[in-house]
């Protein structure tokens, strides 16, 4: 029954990141004073997305072909492992938080070979500066993750959830610089403004967007909802590691309502709160990026040492 | 005990015939025969002396112990593959006209006066008859060394001949001053000098009188072995002289003189009771071992790199005689046969290669691989066996040396092996580039059989690998009789 | 049985190398057929037919794989079956010394190290006949190459074979040798001969250091046989001499950071096929041999030395995999790859010895079986690429990334298999790479478990490097896929490529490749069958490592960390199949070929592509301190007073820091050193009869 | 045992072995080759002369023939051939001078105190009358070795070579009733075959150097490259 239940999870995961995405862009426009889309909208691109023909450059392998599908299923995995609305779903225990990040790579690194795989300049710069960037980003996610991991003593998510909604709030300096670091990681791998601009199509500025330069129709359609599907998935990582209060522990109704309340609650705040930095921050020069992810990697560091010296001191086995 | 006169006629009457018709062609041959009838004598006395114990001749002139038997059968053995090898080399060496038939005939003559004279060294039990030896084999080279009558060749014979001579004189004040301390107990009479009367009374000799006699023997006969301060002459003999002379003076020579002084070692060590002995000859040993390993990086000519390489083994050998443990010595007897097998192998191989480029230049020697492979790759096999890599003996004596100074003076080990690794980069230095490499143009195969060679290695191999039971037992009770005990 | 196996191994490899120099005497074998056939005319005929010129050497070529091949099996059956049995087998051969002969013991962990040679050389003999046969008409006889092949794998197997010093070190050296000489097989070139000098001279000094940590421990035991060494009780200081000692000699070979710039010049170097025996499985029978000298002989296990070990290897592989990305020659590239694996591997191991040191043994263990997975997984994967390096020097005989481009066109069957390697080495989930560094990740994580707080903050630091590194990995092999294979040819004979004639040249990758996915998707049972390794070694196995079943991974606990592959990559292969499925079947649009986006002034050429120094500038720029960069830009003018440039050559060399710091200053000094010898012989003759003169004096002095 | 309570005999033999040790002081500090190679047959003569006298003292016959053969060969033939060549060689004109006679002289003093020093402990064990002469043949062979290291002529090298055999052979004499009869042989026909290499080579060293100055035979030398 509770596989059935985590497939329900993951559908309904899918199906709300173009919602979110949708916000996100309703949430900019008002802060420009310009009249935001409709909600729906990216649902629209997407079925518009979806009926074009797709266009096949050239010099294209079967891999350019086979990239979206890679990327699409890897993140829709990953948006699987990462508990939503409820805790204990069995999708939750074939995989941890490392296997996540591993599925982020194996995505990346299909959008990074699609990008090389077309032979033009674009692609390749992309591919570089994606490859860096993540290259980087990698400990500093990793570093977060142990500080969550020596404190909850597991690496499985949903345990990790357990073990905070157990021990109640409590005001934990690791937990505060996890976060920090972790934001900062957030926003450098799903390409948001200080360190890639989405919107833009000026080639030369553009990380992720110079990869699938290339792709139109159905492909374009699938690799846009694999982005949106990730940015929610961070968002969710961030809320539910941190604040997982208010998700269901149980199947009964009245929790799962009250758990798909509370995250849709807390990932509206999450996407103000990003659209906010979005604002006050212009893009950085790609060799800035190192010194911002740096910065994120130092506030995991710092998480995990306050862990260790400030936390755990006591802990005696 | 017959096989022991055959041993010291046959190298005599091969002089006399050589001396007589050393000139013409047929010399090569007659070389090869008294040599292959020196080793089967020889193979026939170590069988001998194998099932009925040390054989002692009619008035007490020559000595026969499981010590010495083996080397007569190893000198016999090199003797007769430098023989084979000289054969082909010389005629050569005729044809391009750097010797006259005159000069072949003194070759000859003096090859065989050689050989006698290191066939009387190791059977002789007389000290003083061992020390006129010795002075007769450094007389049957000297000539040699200047065959080619290049001012170089005179120059280092001039040099190993005073260098030579003034050891050797060293090494007979120690004989005399060895006979004064037997005369003090043995009375006067002809018997004072036998080794086996000394060995069996070394406990009554007068300490003083052995540790000065000790020392002036040391470096006496150590300049003929070539310990690093008295080792000078020993690189321009090899680079000098022919080719056979510095494959059998290193395969052969060397190994005498160290017998000489293992032989009074055992007297000295009956008689002081402590190591004094043994500390001056591991001092003497690690000092030629490390500066001869120095030497090779700078060498130019491809006989003086080999020239050091022997140095620095001797050196090995001196310095595990002088640790005196029964696994120390069981490795210096060992050691001394891959060594003279291997060296010789590689004079072969080296006066091939330097016909084949025209010069012992090393820097002008190249692509040998590729002319002639089996020159190229005996050169290359020789040089790794006698850098001591494992499939091959002198790995096998190495690797005991080292464990028997881990067991007796750990502290020695990393010198020792620092040295094993500045030799073998010293070499591999040098020979690689010969080796390997395209072939310079205009250089021809020349007429070569590398048999001894191949006989040489594969001996080495088989040493390595696994030592066969006669020749173990053999070290076993030369040890015995050296140290006093078998290696358990 | 099984020790009856491995000499079957060591025997077939043997039996490879003789047949090889046969193969070089053919005339002389026509002349030994001639004559015993003399009275069977008909027979002679037949014979000295089949004995034709041509298929004869192809006959003789595949004969001489088979060997290869079943010396592997051989290899692969006794390793299972030594681990199986989880018995050690000890026997002793007539060879060596009287009263020292060689001891032969095949355990667990030597039986483990035989799985991890026989499987790459089982691929290496379907490779080879097909890769060899370009070496036949070149100058250097095949005869060479097939005996010190044949010499260097068994070399190997006497190494895991030997359970006495004498033998081990006879083995161990023998393999340096036999691999010497094939590094400078293709001795034409200098930079072949520089390297094989190097390659040799290391080999020495870590020979060096081993024996002279076999000899600290026989120094307090009774004899050199490993059972008497393990008897030898050592205090702490002589403990730790002996330990630094073999991590230094066995770290020398198996190519940790200071002592590693003699790998990237030797590996490339060899034959591909031999590179990739040397690389994927020699550095293991280094791994092997510092394993069984300190968790099996060493009776004591201090934690200085884990965190000697973890800083050493965490060190060698960040920079190991900095360097690599620098590479622009493929097979240096996957040498220095090799440099980083290793250094993981070392991490996996100092992470167990400080868990083995602070009591907990089950960690411990679970670092041991992290490392052991990963050698196997780099053996495999390594071996995949270099042979993938190797079929495409055969075909196009271009080794620089540079030129390359464009190849999954014109070789897709070795594209698709090089993609398994490169995602399985860039540790990417569904493949084995990632399962071995999971694990490794896990044994950091527990790191909470440790009283002293140094080592608690060290740990997950350390754990962070290997991150960057992993990182760092996939980015390298992402730029080798991407540059190699994809996008457009950057040179015209890589443009007029050709798919990999011989069947055997894929079979063998493809082998490789294929376990690389099994062990991806079904790692449990591997590591269940190293339980009687572990309880041999540290005492302890991972008893519920499959405690969710035998498709889970639950290292220490289900609800600590739990990793099912098999599940996850139905879960996702199902999502994949479920969206082309809706979106290419019903829809039925076929894709429009066009021209890509060229903003506009169109003539898209492949000199616009990304190349490898352009793709791993941004990290060169970062990473810059770790660098020895020599970046040289010539300008070609022309023109009144050199106004007009005509040409711009920019050229960018990295240098290994090792190489400057380590490696030439030692050369110097020893180059001084002899010079300052060498005016001892100064060719005076008065000079030297003043020397002897001085030593009697001295000599008399000291006795008197 | 004073000098004043041996009797005539040995008080002979110990001023024969002081006329040698003076006889090798001369050589040390001797410019000319002829006047170098006479006291060399002055020396091989005292030699002689002290073989015979002891074996007088000692009443050991076999001693004489032993002194016969030195006379013979150290007194007369090896001198004669030496002084034949110099002269055939042009060189009785030629002044090989001694760079610093003074402290090579101090040198061949420390020498003889050294030898004495050294051969202290054998001295006493003795019963041998002749022993303490011991000390002087080892001073006359380090001084022979002092001699080759202080000059520069070849023909000087051979006279220092042999006036070392000639302090072994007076070092034989003294410390024992002289070696057995076969080492005395074959130490004569080493010495023998010795000189007649030296003349050998003096013709081979002039062909190539056409000098007999040891200081130009230095071409194997790797100091400086």
């Amino acid at each position: 029954m509770d596989w059935i239940m985590a497939i329900l999870e993951d559908l309904l995961f899918i199906a709300a990141a173009p919602l979110l995405a949708g916000w996100i862009k309703r949430v900019k426009c008002r802060l420009q004073n310009r009249k935001p889309p409709s909600l729906l909208q990216p649902y629209r691109d997407l079925l518009k997305l979806y009926r074009k023909q797709p266009i096949l450059p050239h010099p294209a392998s079967w891999i350019f072909r086979a990239a979206p599908y890679v990327v699409f299923a890897a993140t829709v995995a990953a948006a699987g492992f990462v508990p939503l609305v409820a805790v204990d779903l069995p999708t939750a225990r074939i995989a941890d938080v490392i296997v996540l990040v591993g599925f982020f790579a194996l995505a990346r690194t299909f959008l990074v070979l699609a990008g090389m795989d077309i032979g033009t300049a674009f692609g390749g710069m992309g591919s570089s500066r994606e490859m860096t960037i993540a290259s980087l980003a990698e400990p500093a996610m990793l570093m977060a993750v142990f500080t969550l991991a020596m404190s909850a003593h597991t690496t499985n998510l949903s345990q990790a959830m357990n073990y905070v909604l157990d021990t109640g709030l409590v005001l934990r300096p690791s937990f505060v610089f996890a976060l920090g670091g972790l934001m900062l990681v957030a926003i450098a791998e799903t390409g948001r403004i200080p360190v890639d601009n989405p919107a833009t199509h000026l080639e030369l500025t553009m990380i992720h967007e110079a990869m699938i330069l290339e792709y139109s129709g159905r492909w374009l359609a699938l690799i846009e909802w694999a982005s949106q599907i990730k940015l929610m998935l961070y968002g969710v990582l961030i809320a539910n590691i941190f604040f997982p209060w208010g998700i269901a522990r149980d199947f009964s109704p009245e929790a799962l309502g009250l758990g798909v309340g509370m995250i849709v609650l807390k990932l509206g705040l999450l996407a103000i709160l990003l659209v906010l930095s979005e604002a006050v921050f212009a893009k950085m020069r790609i060799f800035r990026v190192q010194e911002y992810l740096s910065f994120a990697y130092l506030l995991s560091v710092l998480g995990l040492l306050s862990h260790i010296i400030l936390e755990a001191a006591r802990v005696h086995h | 005990m017959i096989a022991v006169y055959l041993i010291l006629l046959i190298p005599l009457v091969g002089m006399v015939a050589l001396a007589w018709r050393g000139g013409d062609v047929s010399a090569e041959r007659i070389n090869i025969r008294c040599n292959g009838l020196a080793l089967a004598a020889s193979v026939w006395l170590a069988a001998d002396v194998l099932w009925n114990g040390p054989r002692l001749s009619a008035g007490q002139l020559l000595y026969i112990d499981s010590y010495n038997v083996y080397l007569i059968v190893l000198t016999a053995f090199v003797g007769l593959t430098t023989s084979i090898f000289s054969g082909p080399y010389m005629s050569h060496e005729r044809e391009i006209g750097r010797l006259t038939p005159r000069r072949l005939k003194l070759y000859h003559t003096m090859y065989q006066g050689f050989m006698l004279a290191m066939y009387l060294v190791l059977t002789t039990n007389n000290m003083g008859v061992m020390w006129v030896a010795m002075e007769g084999a450094t007389l049957a080279t000297v000539l040699l060394v200047s065959l080619y009558r290049t001012p170089e060749s005179v120059e280092a014979a001039w040099k190993y001949f005073i260098l030579c001579g003034v050891g050797i004189a060293q090494a007979l004040f120690g004989t005399v001053l060895l006979y004064f301390a037997a005369e003090q107990h043995l009375g006067v009479g002809g018997d004072a000098l036998l080794w086996t009367v000394l060995h069996e009374h070394s406990a009554q000799l007068e300490p003083a009188i052995l540790g000065l006699a000790f020392v002036f023997l040391l470096v006496g006969y150590g300049t003929k072995i070539g310990l690093v301060p008295l080792h000078n002459w020993l690189p321009d003999a090899h680079s000098e002289g022919p080719t056979p002379m510095s494959a059998i003076l290193s395969g052969l020579l060397l190994n005498d003189a160290l017998y000489a002084v293992v032989r009074c070692k055992i007297l000295v060590d009956g008689s002081l009771g402590n190591h004094l002995a043994g500390h001056l000859m591991m001092g003497f040993g690690l000092l030629s071992f490390l500066v001869a390993s120095l030497f090779l990086h700078r060498q130019t000519d491809i006989k003086r790199l080999f020239s050091y390489s022997s140095i620095e083994h001797m050196g090995l050998m001196t310095y595990a005689f002088g640790v005196g443990s029964p696994w120390a010595t069981f490795a210096a007897l060992f050691h001394m046969t891959t060594h003279s097998l291997t060296k010789s192998a590689i004079f072969v191989t080296v006066g091939h290669a330097a016909q084949l480029a025209g010069t012992q230049r090393m820097d002008r020697i190249r692509g040998l691989i590729l002319t002639q492979p089996t020159i190229g790759w005996g050169l290359l096999v020789g040089t790794v066996a006698i850098a001591g890599f494992p499939p091959f003996g002198v790995f096998a004596s190495e690797f005991l040396v080292l464990v028997a100074t881990m067991h007796d003076y750990p502290w020695l080990t990393p010198l020792l092996l620092l040295g094993v690794g500045l030799a073998f980069a010293g070499l591999f230095r040098h020979i690689q580039p010969m080796v390997y490499g395209d072939v310079p143009e205009g250089q021809k195969p020349i007429a070569a059989n590398l048999w001894p060679v191949m006989l040489h290695l594969a001996l080495v191999l088989w040493l390595g690998l696994s030592i066969p039971a006669f020749l173990g037992n053999w070290f076993s009770q030369a040890t015995q009789l050296i140290s006093g005990a078998l290696p358990q | 049985m099984s020790l009856f196996l491995a000499y079957l191994a060591v025997l077939a490899a043997l039996l490879s190398a003789v047949v090889a120099t046969i193969d070089g005497r053919s005339s002389w074998v026509d002349g030994l057929f001639g004559r015993v056939l003399a009275r069977w005319p008909r027979q002679l005929e037949r014979t000295r037919h089949s004995l034709a010129a041509e298929d004869y050497s192809a006959r003789h070529r595949r004969l001489l794989f088979a060997l290869l091949g079943g010396s592997g099996v051989a290899a692969l059956l006794a390793g299972t079956g030594a681990l199986a049995s989880g018995s050690p087998l000890v026997d002793t051969l007539p060879f060596g010394l009287p009263w020292l002969s060689w001891h032969t013991r095949l355990d667990p962990l030597s039986g483990f190290f035989f799985c991890v040679l026989g499987l790459p050389l089982i691929a290496v003999s379907l490779f080879g006949p097909g890769y060899v046969r370009e070496f036949e008409h070149g100058k250097h006889s095949l005869a060479g190459l097939g005996l010190f092949t044949g010499l260097f794998v068994a070399g190997m197997e006497l190494v895991l074979l030997a359970d006495d010093a004498l033998s081990f070190m006879i083995a161990w050296e023998l393999m340096s040798v036999a691999s010497y000489f094939l590094v400078a097989f293709q001795h034409e070139h200098a930079a072949n001969r520089r390297a094989a000098f190097l390659y040799l001279l290391m080999a020495v000094v870590g020979a060096i250091a081993i024996i002279l940590a076999y000899g600290v421990l026989a120094g307090f035991g009774r004899g050199l046989t490993f059972d008497a060494l393990r008897g030898a009780s050592l205090s702490p200081l002589w403990a730790s001499i002996a330990f630094v000692l073999a991590l230094t000699g066995f770290g020398m070979k198996a190519g940790l950071v200071p002592l590693h710039a003699w790998l990237p010049e030797a590996h490339p170097v060899a034959p591909s096929h031999i590179s990739a025996l040397m690389s994927g499985v020699m550095l293991k029978i280094a791994v092997y041999g510092f394993i069984r000298f300190s968790f099996d002989l060493l009776d004591r296990i201090l934690w200085q030395w884990g965190v000697l070990v973890l800083v050493v290897g965490s060190a060698s592989a960040v920079l190991g995999i900095l360097y690599a990305l620098q590479q622009q020659n493929l097979k240096r590239l996957l040498a220095y790859s090799s440099v980083e694996n290793i250094g993981i591997v070392f991490t996996a191991l100092g992470l167990s010895l400080i868990f083995l040191s602070n009591g907990d043994t089950v960690l411990g263990t679970l670092g041991l079986v992290g490392a052991l997975l990963h050698c196997l997984n780099h053996a495999l994967f390594k071996s995949l690429l270099f042979l993938g390096a190797g079929a495409i020097l055969h075909q196009t005989h271009e080794q620089n990334l540079e030129n390359m481009g464009g190849l999954i066109h014109r070789m897709p069957k070795l594209a698709n298999v090089f993609l398994v390697g490169t995602l399985s080495i860039a540790a990417l989930p569904p493949l084995n790479g990632f399962v071995s560094e999971w694990l490794i990740f896990q044994t950091a994580l527990q790191a909470g478990s440790i009283q002293s707080g140094v080592l608690r903050s060290l740990i997950p630091t350390a754990s962070a490097v290997l991150a960057l590194t992993s990182a760092l990995a996939a980015t390298c092999f992402v730029k080798v896929y991407g540059v190699a294979f994809l996008g457009l040819p950057r040179s015209g004979h890589i443009a007029h490529a050709k798919e990999v004639g011989q069947r055997g040249m894929l079979a063998g990758p493809a082998l490789l490749a294929a376990l690389c996915v099994l062990i991806g998707i079904l790692p449990a049972p591997v590591i269940n069958v190293m339980a009687g390794l572990t309880r041999q070694l540290t005492g302890a196995d991972l008893g519920n490592i499959s405690a969710l079943g035998w498709l889970w991974l639950t290292p220490v606990a289900p609800e600590v960390a739990s990793y099912a592959p098999a599940l996850v990559v139905i879960g996702s292969v199902a999502v994949g199949w479920l969206c082309y499925y809706l979106l290419y079947r019903r829809t039925g649009l076929e894709p429009r070929r066009a021209e890509p986006w060229d903003c506009g002034f169109g003539g898209l050429t492949a000199r616009m592509q990304y190349t490898s120094g352009a793709f791993s500038m941004p990290i060169r720029r970062i990473f810059q301190p770790a660098f020895e960069v020599q970046e040289t830009l010539e300008e070609s003018r022309e023109g009144p007073a050199g106004t007009r440039v005509t040409a711009l050559r920019y050229r960018f060399q990295v240098l290994d820091r090792a190489w400057l710091a380590l490696y030439e200053p030692v050369g110097r000094g020893v180059v001084r050193l002899a010079r300052w010898v060498g005016r001892l012989q100064t060719g005076n003759i008065r000079t030297y009869l003043g020397y002897s003169f001085f030593t009697l004096i001295f000599l008399l002095w000291v006795i008197s | 045992m004073s000098i004043t309570d041996l009797d005539l005999y040995s008080q002979a033999i110990l001023l024969l072995a002081g006329l040698i040790a003076l006889t090798s002081f001369l050589m040390l500090g001797q410019s000319r080759l002829v006047r170098l190679v006479f006291i060399f047959a002055v020396q091989g003569a005292l030699l002689a002369g002290a073989t015979a006298m002891a074996a007088g003292v000692l009443d050991y016959p076999h001693l004489y023939i032993s002194a016969g053969l030195s006379l013979l060969l150290k007194g007369i033939i090896i001198p004669l051939l030496l002084h034949r060549l110099i002269h055939r060689m042009g060189l009785h004109r030629e002044m090989d001078t001694i760079d610093h006679p003074a402290r090579l002289m101090m040198g061949g003093t420390a020498l003889v105190v050294f030898s004495y020093y050294v051969s202290l402990p054998i001295v006493q064990h003795s019963t041998l009358v002749t022993l303490n002469a011991i000390a002087v043949s080892l001073a006359v062979v380090l001084l022979g070795m002092l001699l080759m290291i202080s000059r520069r002529q070849a023909v000087a090298h051979v006279v220092g070579f042999m006036s070392i055999e000639n302090g072994l052979f007076f070092a034989a004499v003294v410390s024992t009733y002289g070696m057995p009869m076969v080492v005395e042989l074959g130490v004569a026909f080493d010495v023998l075959v010795a000189a007649v290499v030296f003349g050998v080579f003096f013709f081979q060293i002039r062909a190539s150097i056409d000098s007999l100055n040891v200081d130009r035979l230095s071409k194997l030398s790797e100091a400086e490259q």
